[in-house]
C-alpha cells in the first residue's frame, strides 16, 4: 500500500509560489503571511499534514490563508468540505486517529460553536479513554473590531479552557505565530489555533523571521516588556494594546508595568505569572473576552494558590461587557477593552 | 449548472389579478433597487460590514414570499429569510429604510445597531431575523411551525436554506424534527449553484436535493427559480399542503448567485461564460417580457412602477443616512430582562474597584 | 384561532395522579418529585407551558420524572423527540418566540453540548438582537458519583456560564428546586436547570413542601449554615459535602464554617458571596466541577474585586480533578471532591 | 414493526465454506453466551454501570463484521460500533474477557476502568471505542474512510448507526462529508424497532431508511438482519463497492431488539404480541435450522460448538472476576501527552497549598 509520503515522491518538487517565499528571500511577514508559511512548510515538511475546511481550496479561504495551496498540494491535501464544522471536525479526528495530520480551518472561529460537541466530548477525551491521540490542529480567526458584528467577531476560548484534553494557543505577533502553529501541527494532541483578524493585515506586526525551521513550545508564556510595579497579564490583541498602556503608564507616571503575554492559555503557564506576581506584587488581567467566566477568574485563582502572599493589591480585571459584539463601530468600541481603560487600571493599581 | 434548470411551470396568470403581478413586479423592482443603492453606499464606506446581493434570484425570495398569507398584526404566516432574501423580506412588510439602517449600524435600525443586514426581527410581519450560523434558522422554524400546531393556528412557516445550509446538522435535525411532527414548515432551498466558493457539486453528491424529501418522508416539488410565477405557484402549492395539515413540505428553485458570496469576493471560480448565461435568465427582464407578452401589463406602467421604487428607494436612503450612529452607552443594553449590564468600572469618572 | 388555553377547557379538569399529590396531602416528597410536581403545577397552571426531550412520553423519561404527564396532558404537550438536542433546543426557542414556554429535557446533561450552537449563538443573544425573549428552560440530570462514566456524569456549567443571556440554576434542596424550577419556567430569559442524580432520589432529602404555589426567585444564593470562621461558596451535590464537612469542623476543632448554596450559577449572587466574605474573611470554593476554568475563577475574580482587603487568607479551591469522569469507582471517587478534603481545606483556611 | 421485516436474500452459501459457516455460527453463539453472562453478573451487582443487549440483533453485528478484511496488524477494515455491535466486536477479535472487564470496571480492561461496555478501541484488530454521544461516530470514521483513501490503502471503513441515530446532525453532516467526497465508507443503519423506548415512526417520517440514500447520492441496500448470510452477503457488495472506489454506501437492517435499551428497562411500552413475533425469528434458531437443513452442519457439530464457546466463556467470566479493580490514583492518568493531571492538594499527606 502506498503511504501518502511514497505518493509524494512520484511528484517532482515544484518551485514554491511568491507569496510563501517571503522569509527565504528575507522579507518581513505579516502575522497572517507566517501563519501561511508555517503551514506551508509544515506540509512540506510532513506528507501526513492536510487541510480541511470552507472555500479554503479554489478561493484559498475566506481571509487567503491557503491561496495556492491547491494548486501546490493537490485536493487530497487540501479539502473544500460543505458547511458542516462538525462533521469535518469529526473527520478530523478520524483521520488523525489513523495518523494524519489534520489542520482545519474554521471559516471563523465563531463557527466552532457547532463542533462543540466532538471536541469537548470525542477529540478532548481520546487519549484518555484509550483510544489513543488526536494530533489535530483546529484554526481560525477570532476576535472583534473589525465591525464584524456578533457572529464573526467572537472569542470563543472560555468554551474549551474548561476542558481537559484540549490545548488553547493565541498568538500576538508573527513569529510566534509562525512558531505556535508548527508546534501545534507537531503536537500529538489536538489543539485550537485562535488567530485575531485585527493583527492579520497589521503593518506593525511585519517582521523578518528566521530562515531556519523554529518553533515556540506551547505552553510557555511570554515577557514582551519587563516591569517592576505591575504585571499585566494577557494575550492575542489585547498584547498590543497593554503595550502600549504600558508605554504611557511609564510616560505619565513612571509607572513600570511587566507585560505577560500567555500565547498558549491552555495548558496555562502558572509559572510565568506566579513569578511575575511575585516581582510586582500586583496583577492587571486583560482580555478582549467578555467579563463573566473570562479567563481573568482562572488565572486569579491561581494566584491565590500559589502566590497570595505577594499581592499587595486586589487582582483586577480590564474586559469587554457582558454581552455579544455589536456591530456598530460606537458600541463596538464601548463595548472592547481600550488602551485608556488599561492605563486607568494601572494606575489604581499601582497607586494601591 | 445551466443544465440543472427545469423550465418553470407558467401556468398562466397563477391566479393573480392584474394589481397583484403589478405588485410582485414592484417588490422585484425594489429588492434590485436597495440592493443597488446599498452598493453605492458600500462603495462609499457607509455600509459598515459586509453586504450581500441577491442579484439574480430576486425571483425566488418575492414569488415565494408573495405566496403567504401576509400581516401586520402577527397573525399571518412567519418566515426566516437566509442572507439573499431580502425580497422575501421586503414583500412580508419590512422597510426599505430600516435595511438601509441596519446596513449602516445606525441608532434607529431595528437591532440598534447592534446587528447586522437583514438580520432583524419583526413578529407582527412576520419575519424572524437569522443569525450567520447556518443551520439553526431551520431548528427555529420547526418550533415556529409547532407552535402553529399547538395553539391551532392554521399558520405556516417557511424557512429559506442555501444549499450550503443544506449539509448542516441544524438543517437535518430541524428539518427531519417538523417531518415526524407533521409540522406546517416549508423549507425552500435555493440551489444557486454556490456556497461562498464551493460548488454545489462539492457539497453534496444529490443530483438535486429535492431527492432529500423522500428521505425524510415528506412532499418535495422544484422548480425554475428565475421564474417568479413558477417560485410563487410552486410555493403556494406546499403553503397549502402544509395549512392544511398535511406536514412539512421540502421545495427546490434553481437559480443563481450573480454576484460574489458578498462584495468583496471577485468570482475568480467562477467558469466562463456561466455569468453570461444566467445574465440572460435575468428574473426580471423575464418577467417584464413576460407581463408584456401576456398583456398583463404596459411599458408605461411598468415604467411608472420603476419610477415610484426609485423614487421610494432615494427618499429611504437619505432618511437612513440622516439617522444618527448609536450613542457608544447603548452598548449597555441588557441581555437578560430586567438586569442591566455591568459597565466598565474603568469608565466611570473616578474609577473604583468597587463597582468593578 | 384557539389558543392552547381555549383547547384546554374543552378537556374536563382529571384528577391528578396519585404519584403527584404528595404535596398536597401533605407527605413529603424526594427532589426528583419536587422537580416533577413543578413542572405538573407549572403545565396545569399555564397551558403555554410543554415539554420536549427524548423518551419522556410514554416512557416517562430515563429518570421517571414526567411519568403519568403524556397520559394527562396529552401528546401536543409532551412531546417525544428524535435524538436531535440540536434540533428541540432550537425548536423550543421558535416556539418560545411565540409566546409559548417549553421545557425542554436533555437526557442526561451530558447531551447538551449537542445543543451548544442554538443555546449560546441563537438563544442567549435573541432579546439582545431585538428578536425578543426566548422563555424557555432546558433541564436534566447532571453530576457524578453513580458511576455513570465520562458521558453521563457531567457538569456541564462552564460550558455556558461564560455566555451573556443565559441563566444558569443548580438546586440542592427539593424546596429549592421546585421553586426555582418555577420561578426558571415563568422567567422571560432561557435557563438552564441542573438536576443533581445523587440527590433525585436520596432519602435524607425528603421534604415536606408548602402546599401553596411558591417560588424562589433566580439569581439569589442561600446562606444554608451560618458560620463566623470561613466561607465555603458551594452548589448542588458538594452542598450536602460541604454542611458534613462543616459539621466535622466545627465538632473537631471549634470552626464554624458558613455554607453558602449559590442556587442560582448565571446571575452570580456576588453580594451574597461578598458579604458572607466580609464577616468570615476566608473563602473556599467548593465545585464537584473540574478545576481549571471551573466557577471558583469568577468567584475569585469578584472577591478580588469587591472584598480584597477583607481576605485574611488566600481564596483557595476544591474540586475535581482536571480529567473526564472516570467510570469505575475508586477512579471516580479519587476524581471528585470528598468530604475529607473540605475539611483539610477548611482547616488549612481557618488556621492560616 | 413486524410488517417491515422483508426476508432475506439467503441465496445459497454466499461463497462461504462450511468452516467459515460453522465460524460464523460460533460469533453468533459467543454474541449471545458473553451476553447472558454478563446479565448474570449484573444481576449480581458485579457489572458497574449499564448492561445493553442485542438479543435477537446478532446476525446483523456478527453478519456484517464476517464481511470485513479482518486483520491483527492495523490494515485490515475499521469499524465503529453502536452499543448493541459486541458481535461485531467479537468477530473483529475483540476478547470476551476485555469486554467482561470493561463492564465490571476492571483496572485491566482496556480502558483502565475509565470507560464502560464497549467503548474501546483496538487500532490493529480495527475497532474504535464509541462515546456515548450519538452521531459523533458518524463523523470519525468519514475521517477514518478519508484517511485510507489519501494513503491509497483499499481498505474500508463500516459505521453502525441505530434508527435513533440518523437523527443526528452528527450522522447528517458525518455522511454527507463521506458522499461528496466518495470515501470508503459503509454506514449500516440497525432499524431495530426503537431507540431507547421511541418508536422508529416517532424518529424518522420515513418509510425505510434506505430511501435516504437518493438523497446523499449513494448507493443503498437493506436486508432481513436476522438472516445472518443475508447481512453478510448485503455487506460483502457494499464493502466491495466502497474498496472499489465507488463512494460511500447506506445500508439498512430491520431486524428488532428483543430486550430493553438496558437491562433496567422493562418494556412497558412495546404492544402485546410483538415480542413473541420476533422471538420466533430469532437469528440464532433460523442460521441453526438452515445449517442442519441444508446439510451444511450437523447437530453434533454444532453442539461442539455451542460448549467449546461456553466453555470459553466461563473461563473469561472467572478471569475478569480475578482482576483487581484501579488504584484510586489511577485517576490520574494523564489527558495529554507528557503531562501530569494535578493532583488534589488536599489529599497529599502535608496539605500546602502551594501546591494546589
Ligand atoms: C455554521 C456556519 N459555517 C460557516 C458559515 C460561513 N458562511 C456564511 S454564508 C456561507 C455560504 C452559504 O452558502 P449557501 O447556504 O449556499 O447560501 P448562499 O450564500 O448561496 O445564498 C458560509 C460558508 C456560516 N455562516 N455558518
Ligand atoms: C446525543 C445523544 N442523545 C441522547 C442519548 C441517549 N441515548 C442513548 S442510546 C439512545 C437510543 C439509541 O437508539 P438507536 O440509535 O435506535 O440505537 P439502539 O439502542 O436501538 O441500538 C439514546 C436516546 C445519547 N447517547 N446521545
Ligand atoms: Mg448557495
Ligand atoms: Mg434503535
Amino acid at each position: 500500500m502506498a503511504t501518502v509520503a511514497e505518493q509524494e515522491h512520484v511528484n517532482p518538487p515544484r518551485e514554491r509560489p511568491e507569496h510563501v517565499r517571503n522569509t527565504e528571500l528575507g522579507k518581513p511577514v505579516t502575522f497572517l503571511e507566517a501563519i501561511r508559511e508555517a503551514l506551508w512548510e509544515e506540509m512540506e515538511r510532513d506528507p501526513d499534514v492536510f487541510l480541511m475546511g470552507e472555500d479554503i481550496g479554489i478561493y484559498g479561504g475566506a481571509f487567503k490563508m491557503t491561496d495556492g495551496f491547491l494548486d501546490y498540494f493537490g485536493e487530497d491535501r487540501v479539502i473544500d468540505t460543505p458547511i458542516s464544522e462538525a462533521g469535518f471536525t469529526g473527520a478530523a479526528a478520524g483521520a488523525a486517529h489513523m495518523g494524519l495530520r489534520p489542520v482545519v480551518e474554521m471559516q471563523f472561529m465563531d463557527f466552532v460553536s457547532c463542533a462543540y460537541e466532538p471536541l469537548t466530548n470525542y477529540i478532548a477525551t481520546s487519549r484518555w479513554r484509550g483510544s489513543g491521540p488526536v494530533p489535530m490542529v483546529v484554526r481560525g480567526p477570532v476576535g472583534g473590531g473589525v465591525r464584524g458584528g456578533p457572529f464573526h467577531s467572537q472569542n470563543p476560548e472560555m468554551a474549551f479552557f474548561h476542558t481537559p484534553g484540549l490545548k488553547i494557543v493565541y498568538p500576538s505577533t508573527a513569529y510566534d505565530a509562525k512558531g505556535l502553529l508548527k508546534a501545534a501541527i507537531r503536537d500529538d494532541d489536538p489543539v485550537l489555533f485562535f488567530e485575531h483578524k485585527r493583527l492579520y493585515r497589521a503593518p506593525a506586526l511585519r517582521e523578518v523571521l528566521p530562515p531556519e525551521d523554529f518553533v515556540v513550545p506551547l505552553g510557555e508564556a511570554r515577557i514582551h516588556r519587563e516591569g517592576t510595579d505591575l504585571t499585566i497579564v494577557t494575550y492575542g490583541m489585547m498584547v498590543h494594546e497593554a503595550l502600549k498602556a504600558a508605554e504611557r503608564l511609564a510616560g505619565d507616571d513612571g509607572i513600570q508595568a511587566e507585560v505577560l503575554d500567555l500565547r498558549t492559555l491552555l495548558p496555562l503557564d502558572e509559572d510565568a505569572i506566579v513569578s511575575s506576581v511575585k516581582k510586582t506584587n500586583r496583577l492587571l488581567v486583560v482580555h478582549e473576552d467578555t467579563r463573566t467566566g473570562g479567563l481573568a477568574g482562572e488565572i486569579a485563582m491561581r494566584v491565590n494558590e500559589k502566590a497570595f502572599e505577594w499581592l499587595d493589591a486586589p487582582i483586577l480585571r480590564v474586559t469587554a461587557i457582558d454581552t455579544p459584539v455589536p456591530y456598530s463601530p460606537p458600541l463596538e468600541d464601548y463595548y472592547l477593552p481600550q488602551v485608556d481603560d488599561i492605563v486607568t487600571a494601572g494606575k489604581y493599581l499601582a497607586g494601591y | 449548472m445551466p443544465d440543472r434548470t427545469t423550465v418553470g411551470a407558467g401556468a398562466g396568470v397563477a391566479g393573480l389579478s392584474r394589481a397583484q403581478l403589478h405588485e410582485i413586479y414592484g417588490y422585484l423592482e425594489l429588492t434590485r433597487r436597495v440592493e443597488e443603492v446599498l452598493t453605492h453606499l458600500y462603495r462609499q464606506n457607509k455600509v459598515i460590514g459586509g453586504l450581500y446581493r441577491s442579484l439574480g434570484q430576486e425571483a425566488t425570495a418575492v414569488g415565494s414570499a408573495y405566496a403567504l398569507r401576509r400581516r401586520t398584526d402577527g397573525t399571518g404566516d412567519v418566515i426566516a429569510p437566509a442572507i439573499r432574501n431580502l425580497g422575501s423580506l421586503l414583500v412580508m412588510g419590512a422597510r426599505p429604510v430600516d435595511v438601509m439602517r441596519q446596513y449602516m449600524a445606525k441608532a434607529d435600525s431595528p437591532t440598534g445597531g447592534r446587528e447586522q443586514n437583514v438580520h432583524f426581527t419583526d413578529y407582527d410581519r412576520g419575519f424572524i431575523g437569522l443569525i450567520s450560523h447556518l443551520g439553526v434558522m431551520i431548528e427555529v422554524m420547526a418550533g415556529v411551525a409547532l407552535s402553529f400546531r399547538l395553539r391551532g393556528e392554521d399558520r405556516v412557516a417557511l424557512a429559506y436554506c442555501g444549499d450550503g445550509m443544506t449539509s448542516t446538522g441544524g438543517f437535518h435535525e430541524g428539518f427531519n424534527f417538523a417531518a415526524v411532527q407533521r409540522l406546517p414548515l416549508v423549507v425552500l432551498i435555493e440551489s444557486n449553484g454556490y456556497a461562498y466558493s464551493t460548488p454545489t457539486a462539492r457539497q453534496s453528491a444529490v443530483g438535486s436535493f429535492i431527492e432529500k424529501a423522500e428521505g425524510y418522508g415528506v412532499h418535495g416539488e422544484r422548480c425554475d427559480g428565475n421564474d417568479v410565477l413558477a417560485v410563487y405557484e410552486m410555493t403556494r402549492r406546499a403553503v397549502d399542503h402544509a395549512r392544511a395539515g398535511k406536514g412539512a413540505v421540502l421545495l427546490e428553485v434553481v437559480t443563481y448567485r450573480r454576484k460574489g458570496h458578498a462584495e468583496h469576493d471577485a468570482q475568480a471560480y467562477v467558469p466562463p461564460g456561466e455569468l453570461a448565461h444566467w445574465e440572460a435568465l435575468d428574473p426580471l427582464d423575464r418577467f417584464r417580457r413576460r407581463l408584456l407578452d401576456e398583456g398583463w401589463a404596459t411599458d408605461a406602467e411598468l415604467d411608472a412602477i420603476s419610477t415610484r421604487i426609485a423614487g421610494e428607494v432615494e427618499a429611504a436612503r437619505e432618511a437612513a443616512e440622516r439617522s444618527p450612529m448609536p450613542e457608544p452607552e447603548a452598548a449597555l443594553e441588557p441581555v437578560i430582562a430586567g438586569a442591566r449590564t455591568a459597565r466598565p468600572w474603568v469608565r466611570l469618572p473616578t474609577p473604583d474597584p468597587h463597582l468593578a
